[in-house]
């Protein structure tokens, strides 16, 4: 095998030369859209172009072995052409309607539920988890996988209010939109890190694990003759840094690790501003493979919003309207003193008007 | 071990259900020892219910500071093969858009380099080449850059932007996100592979106030498609959708955040001196109404996750720009911000929190840019008001 | 100076236009060399453009550490009858109810002692007398306390509390604020006249939420009536509103901030499950609408000015407590409070700042209320929770 | 004249002894008001009786001449029975609304008008400034007189969208409802204090002087051999805290002091929570004895407000619905980085959505 010629600084390849022929004509002159059935649009040019589009869900770790199969089913219904979503769904696009249904099969028999537009609960955007992260305080496949069996019909049909967008991140940095999602669902280390003080002074520089701390709460001290650090407990909040920095204070906790459920949140500015996701449980237990406290949580929370809200309403402006009181009391979720915000900004979530419904 | 088929029961359960299983994805490519060994640490995380993965040093190629996340196992000894399980960001293209051939280019490579596995895509919207070996990064890499794709963004750089579907399949955008997200990510080639900033630097481009790449919440500089004149409408597609079961008065009127519509049963009539482009009309009957012909985008500014400060979402710093090929004024908004934050940001302090450090009239008019009231959802409430030496010559003009 | 008349040409001026003048006031009492000295000070402020005050030392009566504000002018020299000219604060009757008989009592003790000038009232609600010497304090009030007056509060202790006419003469007092507001301020003369808190502590109550003594902005304790059941309506009186013209669609449903109010021009809906009680239908129509029949009040804590972390409106306590004689509910939260606060509350920090700094779950959990959501606008956003050893106990009950 | 007793802790005197007979009998049973003229309202009990108010505007500062005179007046028409408000107007209360003619006429004669009730502008809540305070940024009364006699027709009558209420601080202590009004005048200090050195180390001491700044702006120093202080101008937001613990620090500054004013605060819960006010003008400049920009200043906004707001709406709430960036074209008024917070919570207030009118 030839060796290959390296290059630097090419950037991404250019876009132009992977958009299908019917988008290079109709491009930016699309007039409008329909959704004809669940995972399928179909999208009418000006000129009277129809593009289609097929929407399949994935778990997003995808091997090189089923890229392989989407190439040819690419090949086989629409010219070679597809594209991935913003929430890692795959999207064939066709121009011809009459193939729409054997593409669906073959995706189905390939194991790709077709779906997740509309109304629906769409992928679930999420992390990387024990799976490859080493901040990780549960796994990211595997809630999601857990989860979505459950939601399933709400992705394959469009029966919701509105869009709900589920997310997952497996610690506090939050990849992905989790502080801004309809049901967001976050992995938390509940614990101070535990120190491995023998290790430490060998792998791990004093100065640089001091000031990785954000809360300050990390201080030299000499443990065993040896030059170590002390962890203030009181002043952590389990964010995880130090062990970023150094792999002997260790964040990951198999007891104390869990899981937090946030809603309420959304991105889009379509009737209401963009808003972040609001504690409704602080901690659900690591329960793998399966996780089903987390599980029974998010459904009895998107039935729940399923059942009372209304048409085109988001999960949190479902919430605006009926208040938290009332969001604690439909759900069942305890409301703790968790719920109160403590943090820099606090007393702006605190409640300044007697507009109550008692 | 990475002997062929440690039993992995706890991995098995969640082969079953409708949804696809990534365990499945995995066990496709577990012909690979890699992969093996890969299974086989996942289940001891099932089963002991911790992670067992340690951040990485400094790995990548040379040249280059950013595009590849490094990462060790804690468990070496018992999973050799990966030891070492280091991912690569692959920038993708524009919107997602891929060919066959592409597909199997990219393919092939991960095939000859790697553990077959990938995320399609990162939440920054990289490829990710999912667990590689160090001395494998700079031969794949070769690859890559040969079939003409390029590493993306990690560290303290500008990150591998993103855009949505846009102009390519969607009736509402209001610019050109794929072209323009091509052009930066070209232009800014130097700044996204070489970390020279404070912290990572984002840009997203999303079409119309949709905003279907939550730019908003997940960028330092969001780009958001919007327009200044009239919604179009097209009221006889808004009589076909009443007489199809929309109820016009329930599900719009009621629902417009500034009530500024109206129907007689008849007309559909919008004050669009009042309309703040939200959307949702437009969204409910995209048959009937269309954003207007003046068209450009919002720049905001300072998206975060919560690490350390709580996290952010962009605020307004330019209401309306036009957004043509070469995109100058963006870029120029970019790099004056970049050379202020860079000169005067603390490592690791997003440009959202560094604004709030030193106060967004301050970086305003180091930046220069003129305040408008657009940039605040209210002006101050406190009195605490820092007066220039020459207060009374500005009030005076 | 003192001499009987000095010119004040900028301070006349002020006795023009058709607003009733205090400088006519000031003037009413220059017969007193204190008072010609008042307007001799205070003209040259006019001239200069400044103040000529200097914050008083300890000053007040026997046995008292509030009541009297110490002033004295910076220029002593020129104006000596008014080089002390301090201020008594006496607590006024509840509702600023008085006879023609008590006026002139008051009138009486302050023509002998003090500058024969008042507010009536301050901000906080006291009887002000402004300008006294030291020399006049004692006997001064020896006189009050005589005639059945008190002083009210100032430093860091119970400040004088008040309460909106209510009952008296309004037909929307969920409680009987005038009784409420003696009783307390009986119960706590201790409190009100020896500091002995961290800072101050206002007590307001207000009937309704309407707030006419603008409890939730100055008090640290606001007790605004309200109440749980539904409105009553008078649908005959809402019709007659409608054939007044009042336009009950547009001033009362489209205004009610839940949408919960239906008008069939024939017939007011209020879906009261959804009413947050807010008082705009039933400001509108008196008439017709009323208040539920079981009342009472939200008790809200921490209302206060900008010094120093910026100002703070009061926050839900107690979203709902019936409020009958003894209040001993109310008593108890107060006390349990003071006790918390006394401890812990920092010199000069109000009982709001000290509850933003220890966290308003701790501070509940240190007084014995349990957390419920009407206490919050919305959860926490940010994950920075602090966890509890026992946590996971907490969670399996 | 005999001495009289002294006695402690007795508190107010009883209200009850205070209320007239009609009151007594209906206390807490009064069925609905009405407002027939301005400064005029009548309370209509279950029982069928009616109670009648009318109420003047007055100074606040009152001269125990014209209290005594109040006093002949309510004996004169309501048997001896008279209240304030807690916006220190006064009040009469009648049973016989034949004598409300006179009694008006009688007010007006002796310079205090009737009005402030419903949709009007009633007195403005205000503070001592240069009459008795000593951190005053500007006077109080003189303000108030002057703003009021251009605003008097609003006071007289009720011909306003709602009730505007006009609060005035002569500094951040803000002594009143400032924070919330509908419009907020505000003294201001611009500038940190100067330091009078020879007499510092004479009255004050340096340890309280110091801890009295709550930035920490002020340190101990040196001066020409002297135990004084040093302020670190950049430091000082002009809270004037020290002045209050030390004569020789001098907040007051005749050349910079001035004038903000505030907008769209609001108390009550009605339709809308209460409202901080927000900044409207950061400065004008002290022109006594009649501020004409102030005036001027107040005098517009009430105007483009009183033009453009629906009926029942607060300033703050009209505001909040033209957006804010309306509010300054239509007001032409200046927006300027004082207006943009930079204060602790500051990222709150930032505008972060694109919901925008163009
Ligand atoms: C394909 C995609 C863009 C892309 O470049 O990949 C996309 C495409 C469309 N979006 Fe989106 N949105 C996409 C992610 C998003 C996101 C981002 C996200 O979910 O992370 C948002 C913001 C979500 C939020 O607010 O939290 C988003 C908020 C919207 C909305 C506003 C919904 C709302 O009422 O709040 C609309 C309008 C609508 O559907 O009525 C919309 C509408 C649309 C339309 C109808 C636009 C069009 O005319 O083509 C497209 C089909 C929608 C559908 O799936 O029903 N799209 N859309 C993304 C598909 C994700 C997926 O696979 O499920
Ligand atoms: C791979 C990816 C998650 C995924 O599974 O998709 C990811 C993975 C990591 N992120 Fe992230 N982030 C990823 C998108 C994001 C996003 C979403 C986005 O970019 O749209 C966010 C939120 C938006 C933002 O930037 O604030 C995000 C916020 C963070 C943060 C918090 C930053 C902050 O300012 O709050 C950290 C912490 C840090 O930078 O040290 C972080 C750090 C990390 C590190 C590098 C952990 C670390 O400290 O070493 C993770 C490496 C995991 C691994 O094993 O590879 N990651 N990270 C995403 C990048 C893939 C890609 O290039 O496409
Ligand atoms: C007299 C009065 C203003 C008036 O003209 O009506 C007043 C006058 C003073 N206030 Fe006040 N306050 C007065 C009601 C208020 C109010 C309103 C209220 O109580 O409803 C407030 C806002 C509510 C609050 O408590 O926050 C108020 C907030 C302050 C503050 C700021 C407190 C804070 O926590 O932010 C200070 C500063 C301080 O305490 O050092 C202050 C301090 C002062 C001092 C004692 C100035 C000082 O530092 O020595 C003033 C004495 C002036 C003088 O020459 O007599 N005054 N002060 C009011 C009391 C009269 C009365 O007893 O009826
Ligand atoms: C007499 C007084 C209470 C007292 O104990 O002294 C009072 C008395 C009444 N108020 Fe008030 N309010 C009084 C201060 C207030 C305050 C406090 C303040 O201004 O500092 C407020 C809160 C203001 C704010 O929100 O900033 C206040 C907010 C209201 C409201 C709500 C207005 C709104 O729409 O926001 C009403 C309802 C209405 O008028 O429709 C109201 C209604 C009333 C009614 C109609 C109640 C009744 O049925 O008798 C009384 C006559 C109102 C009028 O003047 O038109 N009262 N009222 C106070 C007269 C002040 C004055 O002399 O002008
Ligand atoms: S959320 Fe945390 S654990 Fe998960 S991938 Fe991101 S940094 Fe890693
Ligand atoms: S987890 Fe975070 S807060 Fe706790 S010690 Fe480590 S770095 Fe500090
Ligand atoms: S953001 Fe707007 S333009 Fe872009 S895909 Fe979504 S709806 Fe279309
Ligand atoms: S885009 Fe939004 S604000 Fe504008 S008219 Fe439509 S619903 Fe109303
Ligand atoms: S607060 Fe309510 S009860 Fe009290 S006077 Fe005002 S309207 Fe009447
Ligand atoms: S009191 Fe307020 S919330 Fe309740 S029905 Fe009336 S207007 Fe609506
Ligand atoms: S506002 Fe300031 S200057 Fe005015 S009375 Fe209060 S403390 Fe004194
Ligand atoms: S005015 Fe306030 S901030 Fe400035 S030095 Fe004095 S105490 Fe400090």
């Amino acid at each position: 095998m030839a060796v290959a010629t390296r290059k630097t600084d090419i950037g991404p390849p250019n876009y132009k030369q992977f958009l299908p022929p019917i988008i290079q004509k109709n491009y930016g002159k699309w007039a409008y859209h329909e959704i004809p059935e669940p995972g399928v649009m179909v999208h009418v040019a000006e000129s009277g172009d129809k593009l289609y589009t097929v929407r399949a869900g994935t778990p997003r770790l995808l091997a090189i072995t089923t890229i392989r199969a989407f190439a040819d089913l690419a090949d086989r219904y629409c010219d070679g052409y597809i594209r991935w979503t913003s929430r890692h769904n795959v999207e064939f696009l066709l121009t011809d309607p009459s193939k729409i249904p054997a593409l669906k099969k073959d995706l189905e028999e390939l194991g790709f539920p077709v779906g997740g537009t509309g109304n629906a609960i769409s992928s679930i955007v999420h992390t990387q988890g024990w799976v490859h992260c080493h901040s990780a305080a549960t796994d990211a496949s595997g809630v999601v996988k857990s989860l979505m069996d459950e939601l399933f019909p709400h992705f394959v049909n469009m029966d919701l209010p509105a869009k709900l967008r589920v997310a997952f991140a497996c610690c506090l940095n939050m990849c992905g939109a989790v502080h801004c999602s309809d049901i967001a669902v976050l992995g938390v280390h509940t614990r101070a890190p535990t120190i491995d003080h023998d290790e430490l002074p060998k792998v791990c520089e004093v100065p640089t694990l001091v000031s990785s701390c954000p809360t300050g709460a990390i201080r030299p001290a000499t443990v065993d003759g040896n030059a170590s650090v002390e962890i203030e407990e009181e002043q952590c909040m389990y964010c995880g840094n130090c062990y970023t920095v150094c792999p002997s204070v260790k964040i990951n906790n198999a007891e104390t690790d869990g899981i937090s459920i946030w809603v309420g949140g959304k991105v889009s500015n379509a009737r209401s501003e963009p808003k972040f996701s609001k504690l409704a449980i602080p901690y659900l237990p690591n329960n793998p493979p399966r996780w089903p406290e987390v599980v029974e949580a998010v459904v009895n929370i998107v039935n729940v919003y399923a059942q009372n809200a209304r048409k085109h309403e988001r999960l949190g402006e479902w919430i605006d309207r009926i208040g938290w009181p009332r969001f604690f009391e439909l759900t069942g979720i305890p409301f703790t003193k968790y719920h109160i915000d403590d943090f820099k900004h606090a007393g702006e979530t605190y409640k300044r008007s007697v507009q109550l419904k008692h | 071990m990475s002997e062929k088929n440690r039993a992995t029961p706890l991995l098995d359960e969640l082969e079953k259900g409708p949804w696809p299983s990534f365990v499945k994805e995995i066990k496709k490519e577990s012909e690979r020892p890699m992969v093996r060994d890969l299974l086989g640490l996942l289940e001891r995380s099932y089963e002991e219910h911790i992670g067992h993965w340690k951040h990485g040093g400094l790995v990548g190629v040379m040249g280059y500071g950013g595009g590849v996340i490094g990462r060790y196992s804690d468990l070496p000894e018992e999973f050799p093969e990966i030891a070492e399980f280091h991912t690569y960001r692959v920038n993708q293209p524009s919107a997602w858009f891929y060919t066959s051939d592409a597909l199997r280019t990219l393919c092939d490579i991960w095939d000859r380099h790697g553990s077959g596995l990938t995320n399609m895509h990162g939440s920054t919207g990289d490829i990710i080449f999912l667990g590689s070996k160090t001395e494998a990064l700079e031969p794949c890499f070769a690859d890559l850059t040969e079939a003409g794709f390029d590493l993306g963004g990690s560290g303290s750089d500008v990150r591998t932007p993103s855009c949505c579907v846009g102009p390519a399949r969607c009736e509402w955008a209001c610019y050109d996100t794929l072209e323009a997200c091509y052009d930066i990510t070209q232009t800014y080639q130097d700044e996204l592979h070489r970390p020279a900033f404070p912290y990572k630097y984002k840009f997203k481009f999303a079409g119309c106030p949709n905003d279907c790449v939550a730019s908003i919440a997940r960028s330092d500089m969001s780009v958001i498609g919007t327009w200044k004149d009239n919604i179009q409408i097209d009221q006889e597609q808004v009589r076909e959708y009443a007489a199809g079961g929309t109820d016009i008065e329930a599900e719009i009127c009621e629902m417009c955040p500034t009530g500024c519509i109206t129907w007689n049963g008849e007309q559909l009539v919008i004050d669009n001196s009042e309309c703040v482009k939200c959307m949702h009309c437009i969204n409910v009957m995209p048959r009937a109404l269309k954003p207007g012909k003046e068209r450009g985008a919002t720049i905001l500014i300072g998206a975060k996750a919560p690490i350390i400060g709580g996290a952010l979402l962009s605020s307004v710093f330019v209401p309306f720009l036009e957004m043509e090929p070469p995109y100058e004024d963006l870029k120029e908004l970019a790099e004056a911000i970049w050379d202020f934050w860079g000169e005067y940001g603390k490592n690791r302090e997003r440009v959202g929190e560094f604004i709030q450090r030193v106060g967004l009239g301050n970086f305003l008019e180091e930046i220069g840019l003129d305040p408008v009231p657009e940039m605040v959802a209210h002006p101050r409430t406190n009195p605490y008001i820092f007066f220039d030496e020459e207060l009374e010559e500005d009030e005076d003009e």
